[in-house]
């Protein structure tokens, strides 16, 4: 919260509003017709959902199957249409329309946050960055851990760095409501009124007492979070990966829930006139086996282990390098969906350092 | 460029592919409109010879069959195994596991002999096949888009995926997370359904085949874990892919 | 405008090279200059296809003409076999980094050319005759399996008789009509008469050549640092987003497809 | 009309599911041998259903038909809940009901336009029809795009649907789904019946009159497809549970797949069957929709089977409408939670269970019969299933014997036209009762 804070070179403003009001007024938009998505109870788990009201939502626990990202990056997305008929016309395509996002959890706000830097960085890719552009982020508060497999704490991501309109805090009868944009604030419509000093300090001490029961409950990372990339580079060959890997299906599933998972696929699909197309791109994962096969058949990542290792590695080593920040979130998700049990990051730091320190 | 001659042929099966062709909607006139149906003993009476592509639904089950199979065959320049039928044998394999003379005798009693039967085979067990269009019934985008991608002289696309890919695109909560667990084929079953079965509730039954590099220890490892007897293992590996359960 | 929309482009000139390889000149529809650098490359769309990654193979100075060496191998490349002169195509580009030629300028060029590798190092050979005078020697090393997959045979003669060349060719398999060195490429390289001190040296080649390239230039003494490799993986996008094309942390689309061999040779994925 | 000589065989009855050949053998003016013979593979489904949970039972029995798959999976369910004394809500009987209905509709659409009609036209094929009559095509995708749909949508697809399980549904649908459904009926209604019954009433049907003893489900409730008593012009009024005793099935040399009678004599199952044992239950819709083609009950035409399907896709649609309607009065609720269906590896088998049971539906084609014995582990160990064509073959043959001799003054080609069209009218669905159908004239 606080480089959130500082990367905006200011104070962010915050309010204490009644829960009542702050949902009646999330309520009028969506009867104005504004389209609100929110986790919804889906089974015995939970999915972001277009709601109709307010009284729909599951605030906290369990987590939601796939993360926010869908909404920034739709598992399908056409990019472009085109007509080949005597004259190409190619049309892009960039569908972007007003959305709410309500109650997203901060591991989510934070892989979006990373997201955005990888979208905009160097060739900025509109089709994101509209949808982006397009989304008002109403984060919530954490006050348990939303899942046994969850380890948000261990990942310095109980609360979200950046990336958010506004963030609540239940405190019962009110939210304590933080500002992170001018949109947050123009959507409070003036709702509430400022937080006290008073007020501040609650939210410090109740998270201060959250910190203490996350860092009780969720499962304990032993390396230092700050030393994995150095401790993943020096354990490229170990027998992790392989013993692992073998018992990984390949099915991708990790990367398909992952808030920070952002790779995919192009392909265009014709209609049977052979001259009207689109052109889409779907999710695609590195644990796939056809990720890296070439038109020769060529695959460069063929042994399972080794897509394992490039996947934590790009989490928790290259993209941590290079943007200062570790791209998993400890969402849990991925170590929930691997149904061998092969793929979580905080189990993989685990054992990589157990055994290195045992060496 | 003259509209390439297509042919539907049916073997042993429920012909609900072929049905699934007739089902099109507004894009079977598309279709009717970008090819030359020669052959679809379903929907017309005409029987034309000369076709460049051939749609094969079922299994081979007699010896009559592998005849007419190696014919068509000879004929057609492109041939498709339409169906989970025609590409694993699909259910039909499961009496493959029976003893054939019992099964016979179980529902033709003592007139058994008078019928010409074989076990269920795939179409490639008989002939080269050029391509396939899994599942049970085939998938209508699925079927187009092999048609159009054909017709435009590419290499159709067919996932190398399992379910699971598509399973997490939709969202839904795992076969393998429910309060009663479901025991599911998705990670080791070819993706391209887009999960129809998880999506509605239900388990993968495999009815799309193998991944070409299916971890079936891991499958074995998982099963294990949810307390799956062997019996039921097999069962249930047999339901499309009876050759998966012969491996063991 | 978005970075996945194709710019369209118009087929000039199609020539046949061998039976799966054809050289094809296209102008953007605006008319635009492409501006590329030797050793870049572009996405190249066929719409309702798909799209590829194709090396520019001609030299910048043949603007606004470009040429694309294309393989017939798969689906887009199929395709583009099928159109002829006049027909339109996509293109986005151009990507990659290509080569620098300030880093080899005053220097001996050894350049190597293993199979259709040929196609993105004719845009360096060609950017380095055109001004010959900048560098030393200049070596050009081409290998291809057959006598009859030899590409670009006008220009290989052109180059072998130039007397500012050193020319050496081989192929793995010969024929009658063959009267030159034969084995892999990599054979051909304790023949060449070159000062490792002077050089640097450039490999362009399927994937398979460079470790035995690389092996056999190291053994004759040349630097890492004066070690300059071209590698191909997979691509969706062309822009660092889609992930296919990583090598490690390197991202072959937007850090390549050019990199200097000292600063690859740790990443095991590489080479 | 003295010594001619005939013989006819047509290899592959083309248009009809499944594969069969006519035969027909006439020497000297005197009729020899008739045979519908059934030549598709034998598939077993009875065998492979044997050692299978009850859970998969359900997949595996749809597959014994594309076309007809709901009703299998409905069989193979009603067998099953009666094996195991399972009474279902009111909520899923009714949207079972509107599913069975759905698959009738897209059944009859195949078959009365795609089908039955070129006959009329002297074309081999809807495909022609495609330029000449667009408009009759369009009806016809129209209605199967509205079946798929609605099957699509309560039950993942229409062949081979997937959420339909035991005591219950995998999946459920919403209101606003079932709303949207109901809007897309009222104006297939509106819009397309008009069009179907305009055309159909002027096409002219064969004069050909054998009656028949006519089979099928009786409910004083409803027009039936899902439930109700068999009522046989044979053997009266009788229990699901008491077919054995009834229905005799019989293997014939000529045939994969058996024949039924009932007991004694053949019988007719199917559309018209339905069409002349249930007429005054008939929709309002669909009754004034008989009057308008010219169809009374009882008919004893078999080439107006087409005519009754076509009565029988007006009353569908406004039945199914009248159910939605109900529904959605009483609201959809998920009844999972407290009734989890009974499907997946991990279905238990409730306490209480007799050891066999039978299910019978009306399927598009006429009465479907399955009938399980089920162990303690919820294993099948025994089954039976009669299909709606394997009924109607003993019925064809009579048929083709009394319709030759009228029609022997006639060209060849006349007779062998006619016969097809006759056992096309019945929309046999050989791949169900093993597969279909070829005449052959030996002159
Ligand atoms: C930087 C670079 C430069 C290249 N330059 C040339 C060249 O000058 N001439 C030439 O003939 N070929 C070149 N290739 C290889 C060429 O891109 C592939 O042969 C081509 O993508 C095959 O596409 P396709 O649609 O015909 O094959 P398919 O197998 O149908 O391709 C499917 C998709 O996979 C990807 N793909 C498949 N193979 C490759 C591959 N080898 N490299 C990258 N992506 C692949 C593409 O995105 C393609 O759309 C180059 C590749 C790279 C990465
Ligand atoms: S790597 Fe796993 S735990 Fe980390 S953010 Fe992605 S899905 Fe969540
Ligand atoms: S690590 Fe687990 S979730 Fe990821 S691909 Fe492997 S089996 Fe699937
Ligand atoms: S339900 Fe089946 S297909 Fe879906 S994710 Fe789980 S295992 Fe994979």
């Amino acid at each position: 919260m606080d480089q959130a804070e500082s990367r905006r070179g200011g104070r962010l403003e915050k309010y204490l509003v009644a829960k009542t009001s702050f949902l009646k007024l999330v309520d009028e938009q969506i009867k104005e017709g504004k389209e609100v998505v929110a986790p919804v109870r889906q089974e015995n788990q939970a999915n972001f959902r277009r709601i109709k009201s307010t009284a729909e939502i599951l605030w906290g626990g369990p987590q939601t199957v796939v993360s926010a990202k869908s909404f920034v990056f739709p598992p399908k997305e056409e990019l472009l249409n085109y007509e080949t008929n005597d004259e190409v016309r190619v049309q892009p395509r960039v569908e972007a329309k007003p959305l709410i996002l309500l109650g997203v959890h901060s591991c989510d706000i934070n892989g979006m946050a990373l997201l955005d830097k990888v979208f905009t960085e160097k060739n900025l890719d509109e089709n994101y960055v509209k949808k982006r552009e397009n989304l008002t982020v109403i984060g919530v508060e954490c006050l348990e851990p939303c899942s046994p497999e969850s380890f948000c704490y261990r990942k310095d991501s109980v609360l979200p760095w950046d990336g958010f309109d506004l963030f609540l805090t239940d405190l019962g009868k009110n939210f304590f409501v933080e500002v992170g944009s001018a949109k947050g604030e123009s959507f409070l419509s003036g709702l509430g009124k400022k937080a006290t000093q008073a007020d501040v300090d609650r939210v410090k001490k109740i998270r201060r007492e959250r910190d203490a029961k996350f860092d009780e409950k969720q499962r304990k990372l032993k390396p230092k979070l700050s030393d994995l990339p150095v401790l993943l580079k020096e354990n490229y060959n170990s027998p992790v990966w392989a013993e692992r890997g073998a018992r990984c299906f390949g099915c991708g599933s990790c990367n398909m829930v992952c808030p920070t998972c952002y790779c995919f696929d192009v392909r265009d699909c014709v209609e049977l006139d052979l001259k009207h197309g689109i052109r889409a791109r779907w999710w695609d994962g590195c644990m796939l086996t056809d990720f890296t096969r070439i038109a020769t058949g060529e695959i460069f990542r063929e042994d399972r282990g080794a897509r394992l290792r490039h996947r934590t590695y790009r989490k928790d080593y290259y993209l941590f390098e290079k943007w200062g920040k570790s791209f998993c979130t400890g969402c849990g998700r991925c170590g929930k969906a691997c149904l061998t049990k092969v793929v979580d990051p905080l189990d993989i730091a685990n054992e990589i350092y157990e055994r290195s320190r045992s060496r | 460029m003259a509209k390439p001659k297509v042919a539907f042929f049916d073997f042993t099966c429920c012909e609900g592919c072929q049905l699934t062709v007739l089902s099109l909607g507004d894009k079977l006139l598309d279709l009717f409109e970008s090819v030359e149906v020669v052959n679809f003993r379903e929907a017309s009476s005409y029987k034309g010879q000369d076709y460049d592509i051939a749609f094969v639904e079922g299994s081979i089950a007699s010896s009559k069959d592998i005849e007419r199979i190696k014919e068509i065959r000879k004929r057609a320049k492109v041939l498709v195994a339409l169906g989970a039928c025609a590409h694993t044998a699909g259910v039909n394999a499961i009496r493959n596991f029976h003893n054939q003379q019992e099964i016979r005798k179980m529902v033709y009693g003592d007139k058994a002999w008078v019928f010409d039967s074989i076990l269920a085979q795939p179409i490639d067990a008989i002939v080269r096949v050029d391509y396939y269009i899994p599942e049970c019934p085939i998938d209508k985008e699925e079927f187009l888009r092999f048609v159009s991608q054909l017709l435009n002289n590419m290499k159709p696309f067919l996932p190398d995926y399992p379910v699971c890919v598509e399973c997490k695109m939709k969202g839904n909560v795992c076969n393998y997370h429910k309060p009663n667990p479901i025991i599911c084929l998705g990670p080791v079953t070819r993706g391209g359904c887009g999960a129809i079965c998880p999506s509605a509730g239900n388990a993968c039954e495999g009815c799309r085949g193998l991944i070409p590099d299916a971890n079936l220890e891991a499958m074995e490892w998982l099963l294990n874990e949810y307390g799956v007897s062997a019996e039921d293992k097999f069962r249930f590996y047999r339901m499309y892919n009876g050759l998966m359960g012969m491996k063991k | 405008m978005t970075i996945y929309k194709p710019e369209v482009a118009v087929i000039k000139r199609v020539e046949k090279l061998t039976v799966t390889e054809s050289l094809f000149d296209l102008e953007l529809l605006s008319g635009k200059p492409l501006g590329h650098r030797p050793g870049q490359f572009l996405e190249l769309s066929i719409f309702g296809v798909g799209e590829a990654p194709i090396s520019i193979s001609s030299a910048p100075s043949d603007s606004p003409t470009f040429q694309l060496c294309v393989r017939k191998i798969g689906n887009v490349t199929t395709a583009m076999h099928a159109r002829k002169p006049g027909d339109k195509v996509g293109i986005r580009g151009p990507f990659g980094n290509g080569f620098d030629l300030e880093n080899f300028k005053g220097w001996d060029v050894l350049l190597i050319g293993a199979g259709l590798g040929l196609a993105p190092l004719r845009s360096l050979i060609w950017a380095v005759l055109n001004s010959r005078q900048d560098y030393g020697r200049v070596f050009i090393i081409h290998g291809a399996r057959s006598p009859q997959l030899l590409l670009f045979k006008e220009e290989l003669r052109e180059w072998e008789n130039r007397p500012d060349v050193e020319f050496y060719s081989t192929v793995d398999v010969a024929d009658e009509s063959w009267q030159g060195h034969v084995g892999v490429i990599s054979t051909i390289i304790p023949e060449v008469d070159f000062d490792p001190e002077k050089t640097q040296a450039v490999i362009v080649g399927p994937p398979v050549v460079y470790k035995f390239l690389i092996k056999e230039l190291k053994n004759r003494g040349v630097e890492d640092d004066h070690i300059w490799v071209d590698l191909e993986r997979k691509m969706k996008c062309g822009v660092g987003k889609c992930g296919h094309c990583q090598i490690n942390n390197v991202y072959v689309c937007q850090d390549g497809p050019v990199f200097r061999y000292d600063r690859i040779k740790n990443l095991p994925e590489a080479i | 009309m003295t010594g001619k000589d005939l013989n006819i065989y047509v290899h592959h009855v083309t248009r009809v599911e499944g594969h069969g050949n006519i035969l027909v053998d006439v020497k000297n003016g005197e009729l020899k041998e008739v045979k519908l013979e059934i030549i598709e593979s034998p598939r077993f489904f009875e065998a492979m259903l044997v050692g299978r949970r009850f859970p998969e039972a359900v997949h595996i029995a749809s597959r014994i038909c594309g076309i007809c798959s709901i009703s299998h999976t409905a069989a193979s369910i009603k067998a099953i809940e009666d094996a195991l004394d399972i009474k279902p809500t009111w909520q899923t009987e009714t949207l079972r009901k509107i599913l069975m209905e759905a698959e009738i509709l897209d059944s009859h659409a195949l078959h009365s336009f795609f089908l039955a009609v070129p006959d009329f036209f002297g074309l081999p094929s809807v495909i022609p029809m495609a330029s000449t009559n667009p408009d009759v095509v369009k009806t016809a995708i129209n209605f199967k795009k509205l079946a798929h749909e609605i099957c699509d949508v309560m039950v993942g697809r229409h062949t081979h649907p997937i959420s339909m399980v035991v005591d219950g549904f995998t999946n459920l649908v919403t209101e606003e789904q079932m709303a949207e459904l109901l809007k897309k009926i009222k104006a297939a209604l509106k819009n397309d019946v008009p069009k179907m019954l305009e055309f159909f009433s002027r096409i002219k049907f064969p004069d050909f009159e054998r009656k028949a003893n006519y089979t099928c489900l009786v409910n004083p409730e409803m027009y039936p497809f899902y439930d109700g008593m068999i009522k046989s012009s044979e053997a009266g009024v009788y229990r699901h549970r008491d077919y054995r005793q009834k229905i005799v099935e019989r293997v014939v040399d000529h045939s994969t797949a058996k024949h039924a009678f009932g007991p004694v004599k053949p019988y007719m199952v199917g559309a018209l069957a339905r069409f002349n044992t249930n007429y005054k239950q008939l929709m309002p819709g669909a009754q004034e929709a008989a009057k308008m083609l010219g169809l009374e009950a009882p008919s004893y035409n078999p080439y107006h089977i087409t005519l009754a399907q076509v009565v029988e896709i007006v009353h569908c649609l406004e039945s199914m409408s009248r159910l939605i309607e109900q529904l959605l009065s009483r609201g959809i609720r998920d009844e999972r939670v407290e009734r989890p269906p009974l499907a997946g590896w991990s279905a238990r088998l409730p306490p209480a269970k007799k050891s066999w049971g039978v299910g019978v539906v009306e399927a598009p084609r006429g009465l479907l019969i399955h009938e399980y014995r089920i162990n303690g582990n919820g294993t099948i160990d025994a089954a039976n299933c009669i299909i709606p064509t394997a009924q109607n073959l003993a019925n064809i043959e009579a048929d083709m014997r009394e319709l030759v001799p009228q029609i022997l003054d006639r060209s060849k080609e006349e007779i062998t036209q006619l016969l097809e069209m006759l056992v096309r009218s019945y929309d046999p669905c050989i791949s169900c009762s093993a597969h279909l159908l070829k005449v052959d004239f030996v002159e």
